[in-house]
């Protein structure tokens, strides 16, 4: 086994197994602190695929803003001194059943789909090509998710802010 | 072409009424209170006076040149100029708008004479002085503007003015509707007028030509032939859209609504504006486009039509009124008719002449009429009048020889004009039998209701209550001179026209450079003379029949009132129900529009911000106004609608989440499942 | 066998599965939204991945980035709303907030 | 001097922002003139600017150009041109006027008089700013002391109209940064000079987008650029459907800064449109003039008059005239004939004289009877004749009486736009009809009829009211007549901005 392949499966392993503690932990600070594995080991993913501006974007954003928010949230609406912080699940076993449903068809799914090869894998920087594209042929997305991001920042503002009861 | 002669007078006789105008209507509330009216007349009739004079010179300078040469210009500056468009102020006499100028200047100077004693005992003496002045401009630019568009100047300026004029008695709102309804039915008619200036500007721009001058135009309106827009052909549809303007300004159907309600405002701008000067510009502006319409029979026939039937019509209106200037309002709407039915022959000369002789005769009547009513202490209602001929013997005699001279009496100013008329219909290449007969019935009603006018107002007993009776007095000089003159006008003006059988037709070889020669008739003599006879046998049974009912009383009124039912009389009395019929439809009609957008937009509404219906219907309410909510009420009530859109919905959501879930998370298996087995 | 496009598939799918998982089985909002997030994670693998691997251009990091974005912004509305109703009901139980049910 | 007229005239008004805010707070008549004084130069050095200004030259003039950013080529680069001038001097004149205006402002006389000089360099700057950097600063610049003039100073329902006009206005703001940025980033090398921009239109070409939903219509970059900067302008000018926020915004706002919104804010949409989407992106003017200036425009004349129509309130009645008559300028600018786009840019400068009229002559009754509702008044003609007359001459000026200026653009525009679109001229030409019907109806209910009895001692119009209106008066008189002593300046300018977008035309 190659090195890349060992580390490859050792950050797969690690997503994997953080995304399972958020899954399945009873404690809810201990299901928001795994994210962070997640997101990282989502990171390092995107760095063996080449895409080496979303795996910063990755960490900038969701390990630097998402999670900060999240354990914010979690903060927020826990008094952190109460011994039971609950972080109830219900029914588990439908819920189990039905996943398991799911992921079967999709890793079948998976097998049996001929995906298309590209002719060549590249390793190159993207991220100017990637500014390039939004500049030009994704200009109006781009405006228009700027657009949302404003419009989410006054929207979460405006419904997170204490009413001031008359 | 040959080079006009260049004068600088000719801009005095329009800007001195101007400078009139300005000073009245800037000094003269204080020189009123300070110095006195007569000052505030004397500024007001010098001026008008003065461009008579004026006005008589550039005759005078015409008569003295050859009959093809005849045409005086003042370019005084240029007053647009942008890529092909060049329009200058500039001004032109010919001998067409010479008579347009005696006229508007000679008839207005008699008629701001009258003025002083008519209006002397009225409050806003200098506003009313002003606003007559500032007519007198406008209409004497209209007739000689060198183009269309600064024609179109005078001719929205005097529509302000008779706006102003009919509305002058502003704290009666009798009166500013009228004002409202004469200004907007004009707007309508210049819609036209304006749309038919582009459109003569652009085909001849294609041509590389684009001008509005008159005397350019007329050289190259031959590169017009075959042009087409729409499927129309461009001489067509600019001559009528030109000729809607001319319906607008000179009352003709299907716009003609406005005149009566226009005898609002004081009598003697009933006789200037309204009958004599400004409803005649639309004959005027055909005859200055005569070349134009020429060149389009089609249109030709449209104006002969509305011409020949805005003359019955009118009559027929005529026949019942009881209002002594609603009578002669109608009158006016009828022998614009007749002009109309001249120019759509092609006898532009015919036209012209009846635009004159009727501007004497009318302005005669309007004028006898203030008097009646100055005298009865503003009584117009014509059944209560009667007997007036022994207290107002001037005004019966100069209305006597008017009323004979718009009936076609022989020897009078109106029977050589209208017989002109008749004539010309029965005899152009483009008239017909059938014009002429219906403009011969036109002429009987004519003699009819003219005559009962005559017969209720100065004959038979006095209706009138003791008290007017008591009051009643001749008017003043100041009044009753202009009134002579005007009835020596109603007779002599005829003379310069007469017919083909009595004589050379002075007026017609005068007006030839511009109208070109009148056609040669293909009757002989002995038919114009037949023709004439009939005429005049239909004019005196119609005098005869008002001479029955009215003045020997033999035969009822009411035999004939009650024909059909009286639905005859009925229609005829509320003026076929015209007004009603326009209110319906179209003052409705776009408020209906407006309505119609308020649903629409309601509709949209509701359907981007589902449920907030009521809302937005309080909203509107509170605003009266739709577009508020288009877009405010996406910004401001998109919480209350969401909300609204939810509780819609509410009836299939459980509100659990997990739920959902379950059942989205099912539906994607089942689908994944499908493409897996059966398109795959 | 080389690291391949199935394996970052697989990768995806089982990340996918544990935040059906985790939306499907918790009662608590802001772990419903951690779920949410794993699930926008493992689509972006798969673009990343068919960027990689299939189309040989960056257009689908380009969608990566938009999801990223769009998952901020859920984030932050998401969260805002876990607030409120936490102010509202002093509980962040999805199961007791069924207002909507009358 | 005379080498940096321009810049004199955009700053002397901070100037005197800076001197009214040292100035004593009680001191409130010291403050009023102080702010005249201060306005004053520019409206002096506006005519000297008009009878120095070349009108055979088509080019910019009065140029000043100096380096600012270098690091981002970004300069100070001030000049006039035929498109700028008309809006320059009205700007110069209307901000004097209005100064007299808001002279009965008693509330924070200090603030409102500071605000009102910033506004006025922000939107001298516009006009007469050539460097896409400092026009957007400019812009900005403009907005903010209108929002607390209409937030601090306005009616009832101030903070509401202030908030919506921000809004509005800062969502125009932000497409038409990002436009600009998209002009910058494309142009080699990146510029600002809007003179360069032009110069390198025709880089842009039509390369066609590949995204929805710009993939089944043959849209290019300079499309997609075109649409951002038009959605920008046509809030400022307003056109449908971004027109809501004017009426709210009129209404509230007081009287001298509705004058200053209908009379120059709304311009520099148009004026925008003319500066920068005409000669920048001429291909994307040539295929979408039609449909978003001169079908819009169309709608714009119609829909303005039926709203109008159906206010009772006096302001926004004025408010939607003013829809109603930017629609010709739109029309007039799709024509792309000299008369249309003359007619335009004429009819800019006249909406601001005439419209300016009728905002000062609601204010003068406002202040007096304190309410707007049309149907409130009536035969004020009998008490104040002088102010009558003047709300009668402004009334048909409005209408496009003519011999008074605005029918001169109007009947320009129309006959502009008959070449290109007959249909769209007629029923625009319709639009006189409706014109007429609401404003004479306006006439007939406030100041004709029975004198209402409430207003029988009302006091006839003051001198300070006069003079604010005596002068735009004259020049809607003078226009109507000698029409030449603007449309000398534009002609050629105006010119040389068809001839860069006519080639286009299909």
């Amino acid at each position: 086994m190659e090195l890349a392949t060992a580390i490859f499966y050792l950050v797969a392993a690690v997503t994997v197994g953080s995304a399972a503690m958020v899954a399945f932990s009873r404690n809810i600070i201990y299901s928001a602190f795994s994210l962070l594995g997640t997101f990282a080991g989502v990171a390092g993913i995107y760095v063996f695929l080449g895409a080496d501006f979303v795996a910063a974007v990755q960490v900038l954003i969701y390990v630097g803003g998402i999670l900060v928010l999240i354990l914010f949230a979690v903060m927020l609406t826990h008094r952190i001194t109460d011994v039971q912080i609950t972080n109830r699940a219900a029914g588990r076993i439908p819920a189990l059943v039905m996943v398991a449903v799911f992921i079967a068809l999709l890793v079948q799914t998976i097998q049996e789909t001929p995906w298309v090869k590209a002719k060549e894998i590249v390793y190159v920087p993207t991220t100017g090509a990637i500014g390039d594209l939004f500049l030009q042929s994704y200009l109006l997305p781009f405006e228009l998710a700027s657009l949302v991001l404003l419009a989410a920042l006054i929207g979460a503002v405006v419904l997170a802010r204490k009413e001031i009861k008359e | 072409m040959e080079h006009p002669i260049q004068t600088d007078y000719l801009r005095w006789i329009v800007l001195l009424p101007l400078l009139g105008a300005g000073w009245n209507g800037l000094l003269g509330a204080q020189l009123q209170k300070r110095v006195g009216k007569w000052l505030v007349s004397l500024f007001a009739c010098a001026p008008v006076v003065f461009s008579f004079l004026l006005s008589l010179a550039a005759f005078f300078g015409l008569l003295a040149l050859k009959p093809e040469e005849r045409f005086l210009t003042d370019r005084v500056y240029a007053w647009l100029s942008l890529g092909s468009l060049h329009v200058d102020v500039a001004f032109w006499v010919d001998p067409l708008s010479a008579v347009m100028i005696l006229v508007v200047t000679g008839i207005g100077g008699l008629i701001h004479i009258y003025s002083i004693g008519y209006m002397h005992e009225d409050r806003s003496y200098w506003r009313y002085f002003a606003f007559l002045n500032l007519f007198t401009f406008a209409m004497l630019l209209l007739v000689t503007a060198d183009n269309l568009l600064l024609m179109f100047i005078g001719w929205e300026g005097v529509g302000l003015c008779s706006y102003a004029l009919i509305g002058f008695w502003y704290q009666d709102h009798v009166n500013t509707r009228a004002g409202n309804k004469a200004f907007i039915v004009n707007r309508v008619g210049d819609f036209g007028f304006i749309l038919g200036i582009f459109l003569i500007f652009w085909s001849l721009d294609q041509q590389g030509h684009g001008t509005v001058a008159f005397r350019e135009i007329a050289t190259f309106a031959s590169l017009l032939q075959g042009q087409e827009i729409w499927g129309i052909g461009v001489v067509t549809l600019a001559t009528l859209f030109l000729f809607l303007g001319a319906t607008g300004k000179s009352a003709q159907i299907p716009l003609y609504v406005w005149l009566p309600d226009a005898m609002q405002g004081p009598t003697p701008v009933s006789a200037l504006i309204h009958a004599a000067t400004m409803v005649t510009a639309g004959v005027y502006m055909i005859a200055r486009l005569n070349f134009l319409f020429s060149m389009a029979p089609v249109t030709l026939e449209v104006v002969a039509s509305v011409g020949v039937a805005t003359a019955l019509l009118a009559a027929t209106i005529a026949l019942t009124q009881t209002d002594i200037k609603r009578v002669l309002a109608y009158s006016t709407i009828s022998q614009l008719g007749y002009m109309f039915l001249a120019a759509g022959v092609a006898a532009y000369g015919a036209a012209i002449f009846h635009l004159m002789t009727h501007a004497f005769f009318k302005a005669c009547l309007f004028l006898g009429s203030g008097s009646v009513i100055h005298a009865m202490g503003g009584e117009q209602d014509m059944r209560k009048m009667g007997g007036l001929s022994r207290s107002l013997p001037w005004t019966f005699w100069t209305f006597t020889i008017a009323v004979l001279a718009i009936a076609g009496t022989p020897l009078t100013a109106g029977f050589f004009s209208k017989d002109e008329i008749l004539w010309q219909a029965f005899s152009s290449p483009h008239g017909s039998s059938w014009l002429w007969l219906l403009g011969v019935a036109g002429a009987g009603m004519t003699a009819f209701y003219m005559f009962r006018q005559l017969f209720l107002v100065f004959f038979g007993e006095c209706r009138a209550d003791h008290h007017v009776q008591e009051h009643l007095h001749e008017s003043p000089k100041v009044m009753t001179l202009p009134l002579v003159v005007l009835a020596v006008g109603s007779i002599a003006a005829g003379w310069i026209g007469l017919p083909g059988i009595f004589g050379p037709n002075l007026f017609a070889q005068w007006l030839e450079p511009v109208l070109g020669a009148a056609h040669e008739a293909h009757g002989s003599g002995a038919a114009e003379g037949t023709l004439m006879v009939f005429s005049v046998g239909v004019a005196a049974f119609g005098f005869y029949l008002a001479y029955l009912i009215y003045y020997r009383r033999a035969l009822a009124p009411e035999h004939f009132s009650s024909l059909a039912g009286g639905l005859l009389y009925r229609l005829s009395y509320n003026k076929y129900y015209i007004d009603e019929i326009y209110q319906f439809v179209f003052i409705r009609g776009t408020l209906l529009l407006a309505r119609i957008g308020v649903w629409i937009d309601q509709y949209i509404i509701d359907f981007i911000v589902d449920g907030s219906a009521r809302t937005t219907a309080l909203v509107s309410w509170v605003n009266g106004l739709f577009d508020n909510y288009v877009i405010d009420g996406i910004v401001n009530q998109l919480a209350d609608s969401t909300f609204a859109a939810g509780d819609k919905f509410r009836k299939v959501q459980t509100g659990n989440i997990n739920s959902y879930l379950y059942v989205i998370l099912g539906a994607v298996i089942v689908a994944i499942i499908v493409k897996l087995r059966y398109w795959s | 066998m080389a690291i391949g496009l199935t394996h970052y598939l697989v990768l995806g799918a089982i990340l996918f599965s544990l935040g059906l998982y985790t939306v499907l089985t918790r009662r608590n909002a802001i772990s419903v939204l951690m779920g949410v997030e794993l699930i926008l994670n493992s689509a972006n693998i798969n673009y990343v991945a068919f960027s990689h691997f299939s189309s040989g251009n960056v257009d689908g990091q380009i969608y990566a980035i938009f999801v990223i974005m769009l998952a901020a912004a859920e984030a932050a509305v998401g969260l805002a709303i876990v607030l409120a109703i936490f102010q509202l009901f002093h509980t962040i139980d999805v199961g007791a907030v069924e207002t909507l049910k009358e | 001097m005379t080498d940096h007229v321009l810049t004199y005239m955009t700053f002397f008004p901070l100037a005197g922002m800076v001197v009214v805010l040292l100035l004593p707070r009680e001191r409130h008549d010291l403050v009023r003139w102080a702010s005249a004084l201060f306005t004053l130069p520019p409206l002096l050095l506006a005519v000297w600017l008009y009878r120095n200004f070349d009108p055979v030259n088509p080019g910019l003039q009065f140029v000043e150009k100096a380096a600012w950013i270098p690091a981002y080529n970004i300069n100070y680069f001030v000049a006039v041109d035929g498109i700028s001038i008309s809006m320059v001097l009205l700007t110069a004149l209307l901000t004097f006027l209005c100064i007299f205006a808001s002279w009965g402002i008693d509330k924070g006389v200090k603030g409102y008089f500071a605000l009102f000089l910033l506004l006025d360099t922000g939107m001298m700057g516009v006009f007469v700013a050539l460097d896409f950097f400092l026009f957007y600063i400019f812009w900005e610049v403009m907005l903010l002391p209108m929002y607390f003039l209409i937030g601090i100073w306005g009616g009832p329902r101030r903070e509401y109209a202030a908030i919506k006009f921000f809004l509005y206005t800062l969502f125009g703001s932000v497409l038409m940064l990002l436009a600009i940025l998209a002009l910058y980033f494309s142009s080699e090398p990146h510029t600002f000079d809007m003179t360069q921009l032009i110069a390198q239109s025709s880089r842009y070409g039509t390369t066609p987008l590949h995204f929805w939903p710009f993939d089944h219509l043959r849209w290019g970059f300079q499309h997609v650029v075109w649409m951002a900067l038009f959605i920008g302008f046509a809030i400022k000018i307003p056109a449908f459907p971004f027109h809501t926020w004017l009426p709210d915004a009129h209404v509230e706002a007081p009287t001298a800064i509705s004058v200053i919104l209908a009379g120059i804010l709304l311009k520099m949409g148009a004026y925008g449109i003319l500066r920068i989407n005409y000669p920048m992106l001429p291909e994307a003017t040539a295929d979408l003039a039609y449909y978003f200036l001169g079908a819009l425009g169309t709608w714009n004349i119609i829909y303005g008059a039926l709203c109008a129509m159906a206010q009772k309130d006096f302001k926004k009645l004025v408010a939607y005239s003013s829809v109603s008559h930017m629609g010709y300028v739109m029309l007039g600018m799709a024509s792309f004939t000299p008369q249309g786009i003359s007619g335009a840019v004429l009819q800019m400068f006249n909406h601001g004289t005439i419209t300016g009229m009728l905002f000062l002559l609601v204010g003068v009754i406002y202040d007096r009877a304190h309410h707007r509702d049309i149907d409130g008044f009536g035969g004020l003609a009998a008490v104040m004749p002088v102010y009558t007359g003047v709300s009668v001459l402004a009334f048909f000026a409005s209408m496009g009486l003519p011999g008074l200026s605005g029918f001169i653009s109007e009947v320009l525009v129309l006959l502009g736009a008959w070449q290109k679109y007959p249909l769209l001229s007629a029923l625009g030409a319709s639009g006189v009809i409706l014109t007429a019907g609401y404003l004479l109806w306006t006439i007939q209910r406030v100041y004709l009829g029975a004198t209402n009895e409430k207003y029988k001692a009302m006091p006839e119009i003051n001198g300070r009211e006069l003079f604010t209106l005596v002068p735009l008066g004259i020049i809607v008189i003078i226009l109507g007549v000698y029409p030449n002593a603007l449309l000398d300046l534009l002609r050629a300018s105006l010119d040389q901005l068809n001839q860069l977008v006519i080639p286009h035309l299909s």
